[in-house]
């Protein structure tokens, strides 16, 4: 059964190749067969989750080593796949809401004509964050984690033609390298710390090392952690990755990728334990993240950066959860899950909105489209029911959950992040209301696009409803179902280890609290929006508003910081290399060509100028000789 | 005694004679002659070196096949071939590519004017002559095992080498192009030129000291071995002078910062195939070389000046790294951006651990590889537009994906991205520097941040975005082309998959070039018991 | 008289003839100045002669003066050749070729 | 055999000089060459004119092979090592060093006259060939005169019995055993150069002036030799180099006057720094250089090519026997001033050379440069120094008389185009030639496999050896510059556009051809395969005294 795991990768990394490799002949069943990969992997998932669930707790992890990748005297790096209980939470995820998105695409990119590299594409990035998952190295791990950066990069690309992609795509890579960086000294610091960077090994010795040791690894992952994560202070990609294609930022943006931050803290958690330092920053990243997100959520005009805020702040919860430790690491996971499916649901709907509406994206131009889209405005006020905890729909359960482990963090922490949590709750469901009332209710608003047509909103075709609707099924109940008997929780629990929290007061007192956060979010923004007319042209708004749109001013602060200092500084060196460097080479060559030039005019042609020279050199001649004798 | 070693020597110089001595001529048939001769050889000159692989034994004795026949008595000099597990990749590494380079540059020795002008009727002849010249001489360089002819050979290669850089161009330059190139050409030859003078005074001065203890060699092994076993003992005043003069020679060739400036005129001027010849053959054989001489001969003076040399090459990355970034022609960027990787690998020589030199050996013929891709590329996308401005293209991939793709690939192992080969060799660098010396370990980290900045950058300038007037029309790769790229991007692959085919050959030689320094590696501080991460079930 | 008087004249002519060569513009003059310098030699070569008692320096001085004429003989044709072509004898004048 | 009758007739008592007893044999090279030198004059006197240049050719090919083969079986008979003696009453000394270097002498001899006999370069004149040398060199240049000679064909074949004189000089030049018999050697070989620089066909103003420059400045030099000879003799009270070491070194029987004059170092040592003064003049040292690019420059072409490479031999030989066998008792006190010189002859040369416009003077200031080579060579004060100097000499010689002989075949309608713009893009219309042309000076730059990397690395490593690491350090750094301006005329030869007007390539005989085929051959052989010929100059590396 274990010889199931490489296939798990091996099947989409076929996919891959052959779509990529493969010639025009592919056009037109390609995309089938990368979708029909993506399945058989989520079959494959599913059979080794049944496979597992029928084996004891202590023994459902498996290792499944295929040969030594890298071996070098002491450094020993394998290609080796560790398959546990967190692991195939992250299978099952990947490759179920991967394969759905697959079919989802199928519809939605028919009338591209690079459609089978698009698959292709898609198929690489299941394999790369399979890879991500069911590493049991740390050096593995970065290679799903830079492979999942590629495919990122490739698919927020994918329309290169679009000046704006081409550069949202680079920018994401490079963000991300920064936080790579982070991924690469962690391993370096294990390495020199343990001789080693497979988990068990580190794991079983991460007790021995020293706090500060652990406290640095911890950070340089949490670093990468922010990178892939999109976590202040390395966030800014993320809203501009919303140029890709919508099903990519449904897989990679809002439901995969960008969650392999949490995945990492969690699986990091031996390391994370023993570092409460390196958990505290963890905690405020995740905190400031979670109302950054929301915050940019609410001033987005454009549905999609409205959703990628949102998807910001939601991991921002789970960090925040991850950074709690023990009472907080299965919540996060439990949230990851659930977000998985609504917020995947969500960007589905909004590309099948787009793809109704000639791929618009600015809200302010949609309105009253529920009549139009019924199955897409249904699944999209599900998903936006579990998102913003909506009682017994899945963000309810795990949004709670987690919330009510910050409480019980205890002290004026647990305060904080507490009310942290609970303002973010408000801000979310004001602004999830906001894009619903401004989508699908009120008045027309449609704008004609570039050629002068009026959108003729219609619903979408089955390839694409029937992924939002299996997804809206996960968004209603998933939560519930984990929930029950805490079987999520117990599941988990082997790996992540669990702690019950107790929070200041009972939970049931959390929920209704977060019930009327909620309400008075959603309250808010029916007065705001609901009820009036919207302005197709967005007013100036307030200060906050305006430095919201632009993000809370996140590249204008890069660029300053950053960008521009960066491209001086190489400006700079270009000109030192030329007029410095080489110009010191050059001039030393000019030194000894106007020093020739000087010297020879001792050549001036006259006997008796020769002849001085010669009587001269002997007078030294003499003069040394005799020298050498007194000395 | 087996013939292998001066077999693959000797292949290719003769077949440098015998092309050059094919009949002149400027017609199509005449050039078509010389090209497949040319290319025969060095099909089978790499025939021989895979047979030298393959007839390497990882754990026998570091050097093998070895061969030797008296050249010069007076001075001790044998012509001393042998094969060890670092000399082994980098000839096979010369031998793969040079094909490649020829092939790429079928047309590059087409007389550019029209005929009966001045242009030269052996131009074709003299070209691919030259290009198996340095071949050869790049080949005895690997697999040589006495210092003097090392040097020799190191030293020779720089004319056929100056020829390449001065006398054949990619056409891409401005109306002053000749005088660039030639400017490029005698930059290129001076710069060696004086790093090999001043190691001749070094290569004197071993002699002499090495001939005063009774002991006037100039075979490696000798030498190595009368050193590590106390035999000749070199005052450290004197040992560390001649480091530095052996250091200076390969620290130019290789480049290191700030020795790097003739670097970018030659490749940036010379056609991409000889460019690939330059950064990812001839200044190969710098750091080789470093690896092989500066710290087999001289342990203690390497350790002296390790940290010092460890900060120059830290400053190469960083350094080379931002220079690219700014720069405006697309071969000047791949050389900036070599600069930038050979600063890894003397750093992975000088971190002096077996991850640090393992990976700075598989660097080497990672980074000759990849560049080779990114470079040969680079020249298809030149020859086709007739210009190296990164701001004359635009939006190339629509109309070319397939050399978009593959220009993409060399971009993405130029910036190591895990999968690839040069990733692996990369991390090694970095986690053997780290080791030892963990704050420059940090910051050559920095590196991979500003290798994606420009290799993306240039990527995104020259193939996204709308396309542009002046490259609408421009033809795919053709089929020679993605014969060139083909075997590039599939080794790219494979190494970065599967590097201990280079591993196993490589560590042996490495372990013994610690162990000559009296480097071991320093222990993890908690060691993890027992099991180590490659074991455990 | 004390020999060593000869030789303080050898040096004084030595040194007339030396700066002569660096003073003087006429080849002729030129040249007569270094045959002085050779005679100022000879002299030296007799004076020693004499104090070692013994006679290679005599003989030296006397292939000297031969080797001195067969300079002339040359010396003489060259100068008298370029002063045809010049219609001077400055070697100042011949300086076609410098730096 | 009269004088000693006539003095044992005029004393009874007197002392009887004893009869001279002569080697012939082993002076049959100089012997035969000065004898052929003879017959050549003889031919001048007696021969029509028409037969005059093909029997001068002949006889001085004879002579000079003659020459060397006589070296050669002297060589063989082991008088370069165990029979090494002293002859000719002590005066000339016949060993390794004398033999080796008469030896190159000869042959490039041989190679210099093939290129002197060239006559396919300038265009016949009525049916006649003509060669490099005036139609008639007493003629006033451009005189109705020596328009009338030109017509009619003329050659100057005096230009052959002059070589054979002067090379005679040569081969005595470093034999000579005492200082009476270097100083004739000096102005036998100097005397007949003079003349030969005065007549160039093209260019007669140049040529005459190179004559009367190097004219008045050889006898300037001369004048320094013989007035050291006179302080020398002073001091040490004899003129043979071997007495003159025992008296240096106080092994010598005292006499009353050495006691005087030992006590006088100040003689010895100003001599010895004239004796230096004269040879260095002739080797190009710096500062005793300032005639060399001068003279190369005026002279023909051939000549010059002889010079350089032939008199800086012999003036070589002249100077290791000098300090070898006089002096080096006495070393302390020389070498360091002779570090100084070669450290400024290296530097200079190198420098002056690099803003150099016209081929012939820059190949002038690069002999500057390797006379300074040579001299780190000569500092190591050992045997393998004196090796190594050898080998450099043979080396040195082949390469510069081919880049000369090159150098011949380059012309315009104004004779040879020696300006460098003429070079421009000289590959690309005569990549042969070209390629000859940029071996050469690769092997002056000394890159490996060129006779002139084998060379160098041979004083380098001596000098080194000896002790002078700061000499090979000046060394490598002046051959980077040196490096530079040979790259220089590659890169004019291959990577210049050519100019509309330049130069034609001349296609030479035979003789030519032979002369540059030959300097090819020893170029790379000294390079590919040296170990035979440093074999032969370290077994010729001891001096008899």
């Amino acid at each position: 059964m274990n010889s199931l795991i490489p296939l798990l990768v091996a099947a989409p990394l076929a996919g891959a190749a052959l779509l990529l490799l493969g010639g025009r002949a592919l056009d037109r069943f390609g995309h089938w067969i990368a979708t029909a990969l993506a399945a058989l992997s989520f079959a494959f998932g599913l059979a080794l989750f049944a496979d597992m669930l029928g084996r004891d707790a202590e023994h459902r992890a498996v290792v499944e080593r295929l040969y030594t990748w890298i071996p070098v005297d002491g450094f020993q790096a394998d290609i080796s796949f560790q398959l546990d209980q967190l692991s195939i939470v992250f299978v099952l995820l990947i490759t179920g809401v991967g394969s759905l998105i697959h079919l989802y695409s199928v519809g939605y990119m028919a009338h591209d004509e690079r459609r089978r590299r698009f698959f292709g594409y898609l198929n690489l990035f299941l394999a790369a964050m399979l890879i991500l998952v069911l590493a049991d190295n740390y050096l593995l791990l970065y290679v799903g984690w830079e492979g999942v950066g590629l495919a990122s990069y490739l698919l927020i690309g994918f329309w290169q033609h679009k000046p704006s992609a081409a550069t949202a795509a680079k920018k994401a890579f490079i963000v991300n390298r920064v936080g790579d960086m982070g991924l690469s000294v962690a391993i370096m610091l294990m390495f020199a710390e343990f001789g080693s960077f497979a988990f068990g090994p580190v794991f079983g010795a991460a007790g021995d090392a020293s706090q500060g040791k652990l406290t640095a690894i911890a950070l340089m992952l949490l670093l990468a952690a922010c990178g892939k994560s999109a976590q202040v202070p390395l966030q800014s990609w993320l809203g501009d990755a919303m140029e890709g294609p919508t099903p990519v930022s449904a897989l990679i943006h809002a439901a995969t990728m960008v969650t392999a931050g949490v995945y990492l803290i969690t699986r990091s958690a031996a390391i994370f334990n023993l570092a409460p330092d390196a958990q505290t920053a963890v905690v405020v990243v995740g905190a400031v993240t979670l109302v950054f997100g929301a915050i940019v959520g609410c001033a987005k005009d454009d549905i999609k950066k409205a959703l990628a805020g949102s998807t910001m702040s939601q991991i921002g919860y789970m960090i925040m959860a991850a950074g709690l430790g023990p009472i907080g690491y299965a919540f996060a996971i439990m949230h990851l899950v659930t977000h998985g499916f609504f917020k995947a649901g969500l960007f589905l709907g909004a590309g099948s909105v787009m793809h109704g509406m000639n791929d618009e994206v600015n809200m302010r131009h949609y309105g009253g489209l529920r009549k139009y889209m019924p199955v897409t405005f249904w699944t999209f006020l599900l998903g936006t029911g579990a998102l913003i905890g909506f009682p017994l729909l899945s963000g309810f359960w795990s949004k709670d959950k987690i919330i009510d482990a910050a409480f019980a963090k205890g002290g004026a922490e647990g305060w904080i992040l507490g009310l942290c949590a609970l303002t973010g709750a408000v801000i979310t469901a004001f602004y999830m209301t906001r894009v619903v009332l401004l989508t699908f209710f009120g008045e027309k608003r449609w704008q004609p696009d570039g050629d002068g047509n009026l959108p003729h909103p219609h619903e979408s075709p089955k390839t694409m409803t029937i992924p939002m609707i299996v997804l809206a099924f996960g968004s209603v109940f998933a939560g519930g179902l984990f929930t029950l008997g805490s079987s999520f929780l117990n599941f988990l629990e082997p790996v992540t280890g669990h702690q019950e929290g107790h929070p200041p007061f009972n939970s049931y007192v959390v929920s209704v609290i977060a019930t009327v956060c909620m309400l008075a979010g959603v309250g808010l923004a029916y007065v705001m929006y609901g009820r009036g007319p919207v302005p197709v042209k967005a007013p100036v708004g307030s200060l906050l508003t305006r430095a919201a749109r632009r993000d809370l001013l996140q590249d204008d602060f890069n660029h300053a910081v950053l960008v521009r200092p960066g491209s001086a500084l190489a400006a700079t060196l270009v000109w030192f290399d030329s007029k410095g460097l080489d110009g010191f080479v050059n001039g030393l060559a000019a030194a000894i060509g106007g020093l020739s030039g000087r010297l020879r005019r001792i050549q001036t042609g006259y006997v008796r100028t020769y002849a001085l020279s010669m009587f001269g050199g002997t007078l030294v001649l003499v003069a040394s000789t005799l020298l050498m004798r007194s000395v | 005694m087996s013939y292998l070693l001066s077999a693959t020597c000797a292949v290719p110089a003769a077949g440098a004679v015998l092309t050059a001595a094919l009949p002149a001529g400027t017609g199509e048939a005449r050039r078509r002659t010389t090209k497949a001769v040319a290319l025969a050889v060095s099909a089978a000159t790499l025939g021989l070196a895979i047979a030298v692989a393959a007839a390497f034994e990882p754990d026998g004795p570091r050097y093998q096949l070895t061969e030797s026949y008296s050249w010069i008595r007076s001075f001790g000099i044998s012509f001393s071939l042998g094969a060890d597990g670092i000399g082994t990749v980098l000839a096979l590494l010369t031998a793969v590519l040079v094909p490649l380079v020829m092939l790429a540059g079928w047309h590059d020795a087409d007389p550019a004017a029209p005929e009966g002008s001045f242009e030269s009727k052996r131009r074709t002849q003299g070209f691919f002559a030259l290009i198996l010249a340095v071949e050869a001489m790049v080949l005895v360089s690997f697999l040589a095992t006495d210092v003097f002819v090392f040097y020799v050979f190191f030293e020779a290669m720089l004319i056929p080498m100056y020829f390449l850089i001065g006398g054949f161009g990619d056409r891409a330059g401005g109306p002053d192009s000749a005088r660039q190139r030639s400017y490029a050409a005698v930059k290129f030859l001076l710069y060696n030129l004086l790093g090999g003078l001043v190691m001749l005074a070094a290569v004197i001065g071993l002699y002499v000291v090495a001939g005063d203890q009774g002991q006037a060699t100039f075979s490696l092994p000798a030498l190595t071995d009368a050193i590590s076993s106390g035999k000749l003992v070199i005052d450290p005043t004197v040992q560390r002078a001649l480091f530095l003069g052996f250091f200076f020679a390969f620290a130019v060739k290789a480049p290191l910062w700030p020795l790097h400036t003739w670097l970018p005129n030659a490749m940036g001027e010379s056609t991409a195939g000889t460019a690939v010849l330059i950064t990812a053959v001839v200044d190969k054989v710098g750091t080789f070389a470093m690896l092989r001489f500066c710290l087999g001969l001289f342990p203690d003076a390497s350790k002296t000046f390790a940290p010092a040399i460890l900060v120059l090459s830290l400053i190469g990355i960083v350094y080379g790294a931002l220079v690219a970034i700014g720069q405006k022609d697309i071969k000047r960027l791949v050389a900036y951006a070599s600069i930038s990787h050979f600063g890894f690998i003397i750093m992975g020589i000088f971190a002096m651990t077996s991850q640090g030199q393992s990976g700075a050996t598989l660097y080497m013929v990672n980074h000759g590889i990849s560049t080779a891709a990114w470079m040969l590329v680079a020249g298809f996308l030149i020859s086709r537009r007739g210009s190296r401005l990164i701001a004359d293209y635009g939006g190339v991939q629509k109309v070319a994906p397939v050399l978009a793709g593959t220009f993409l690939i060399g971009g993405l192992a130029t910036l190591s991205l895990p999968g690839l080969a040069p990733f692996v060799s990369e991390f090694l660098v970095l986690v053997g520097t780290f080791t030892r010396y963990p704050v420059i370990g940090i910051i050559a980290t920095f590196g991979i941040v500003l290798a994606a900045l420009y290799a993306l950058m240039l990527y995104q300038r020259t193939m996204t975005g709308p396309v542009k007037e002046s490259v609408t029309g421009m033809p795919d790769l053709k089929a020679r082309e993605l014969a060139v790229v083909a075997p590039l991007v599939a080794l790219t692959l494979l190494l970065g998959v599967y590097p201990q085919s280079l591993t196993r050959i490589v560590n042996p030689a490495v372990n013994d070039t610690l162990s000559q320094v009296h480097r071991i590696d320093p222990a993890p501080a908690h060691p993890v018991a027992a099991t180590n991460g490659g074991e455990q079930k | 008289m004390n020999p060593v008087n000869y030789l303080y004249l050898a040096a004084l002519l030595f040194t007339i003839g030396a700066s002569g060569v660096l003073i003087r513009r006429n080849a002729i003059v030129l040249f007569m100045c270094v045959e002085l310098m050779l005679n100022a030699s000879n002299l030296a070569l007799v004076t020693f002669s004499r104090l070692h008692g013994n006679l290679d320096g005599q003989i030296l001085a006397f292939f000297t003066m031969v080797v001195a004429a067969a300079e002339v003989v040359v010396g003489l044709a060259i100068i008298v050749s370029i002063f045809r072509t010049r219609h001077s004898a400055s070697v100042d004048d011949s300086n076609l070729m410098k730096l | 055999m009269i004088s000693t009758h006539v003095l044992a007739a005029v004393g009874g008592n007197s002392p009887s000089i004893p009869a001279p007893h002569i080697e012939y044999g082993q002076l049959s090279p100089m012997l035969v060459v000065f004898g052929a030198a003879l017959v050549g004059v003889l031919a001048e006197a007696f021969l029509p004119r028409r037969l005059r240049a093909a029997a001068q050719l002949g006889i001085s090919l004879v002579g000079l092979v003659g020459g060397f083969v006589a070296v050669v079986v002297l060589a063989a008979q082991g008088h370069a090592s165990t029979r090494a003696g002293l002859l000719a009453m002590g005066s000339v000394a016949i060993d390794g060093p004398a033999l080796f270097l008469q030896g190159v002498i000869l042959l490039t001899a041989v190679l210099a006259v093939l290129t002197y006999a060239e006559g396919r370069l300038e265009p016949r004149i009525n049916g006649h060939r003509i060669d490099a040398f005036a139609a008639q060199a007493a003629a006033v240049p451009g005189g109705e005169q020596e328009r009338e000679a030109t017509r009619e064909g003329l050659r100057t074949t005096e230009i052959y019995p002059l070589t054979l004189f002067a090379v005679g000089g040569m081969l005595l030049f470093p034999a000579s055993n005492d200082l009476l018999t270097m100083f004739v050697a000096l102005e036998v070989l100097s005397l007949p150069l003079y003349l030969m620089c005065a007549i160039a066909r093209r260019r007669r103003l140049l040529s005459q002036e190179a004559a009367v420059k190097y004219f008045l400045l050889g006898a300037f030099a001369s004048a320094f030799f013989l007035f050291g000879t006179a302080l020398v003799y002073g001091y040490a009270g004899t003129l043979r180099l071997g007495e003159i070491a025992d008296v240096v070194a106080g092994t010598a029987p005292v006499t009353p006057a050495l006691a005087v004059t030992t006590q006088n170092d100040a003689l010895l040592l100003i001599g010895l720094a004239m004796l230096a003064v004269g040879l260095l003049f002739k080797v190009g040292a710096v500062p005793f250089h300032s005639w060399t690019p001068d003279v190369y420059q005026g002279a023909p072409t051939p000549v010059s090519g002889f010079m350089a490479a032939a008199t800086k031999t012999a003036a070589f030989g002249a100077l290791l026997r000098l300090f070898y066998v006089a002096f080096p008792g006495i070393r302390w006190d020389w070498r360091p001033v002779m570090w100084g010189v070669a450290i400024l002859t290296m530097v200079v040369g190198s420098i002056l050379a690099v803003t150099q416009q016209d081929v012939k003077r820059l190949l002038a200031y690069s002999s500057v440069a390797h006379a300074g080579f040579i001299l780190t060579g000569l500092i190591a004060t050992d045997r393998r120094g004196v090796a190594a100097v050898l080998f450099y000499l043979l080396a040195y010689s082949f390469v510069t008389l081919g880049a000369f002989a090159v150098v011949t075949l380059v012309r315009d309608s104004k004779g040879e185009a020696t300006h460098l713009s003429n070079w421009a893009g000289l590959g690309r219309r005569s990549p042969l030639l070209a390629a000859v042309f940029a071996l050469f000076l690769l092997a002056f730059a000394g890159i490996p496999l060129t006779s002139g990397f084998t060379g160098k690395f041979a004083v380098f490593q001596a000098a080194a050896g000896g002790g002078a690491t700061p000499l090979v350090i000046v060394g490598v750094l002046s051959s980077a510059i040196a490096a530079f301006f040979y790259i220089r005329v590659i890169v004019l030869m291959f990577f210049s556009d050519p100019q509309p007007s330049g130069p034609a390539v001349a296609v030479p005989s035979t003789l030519t051809a032979t002369a540059i085929a030959f300097g090819v051959l020893v170029t790379l052989g000294l390079g590919l395969l040296p170990q035979y010929f440093l074999d032969l100059a370290t077994k010729a590396s001891v001096f008899i005294r």
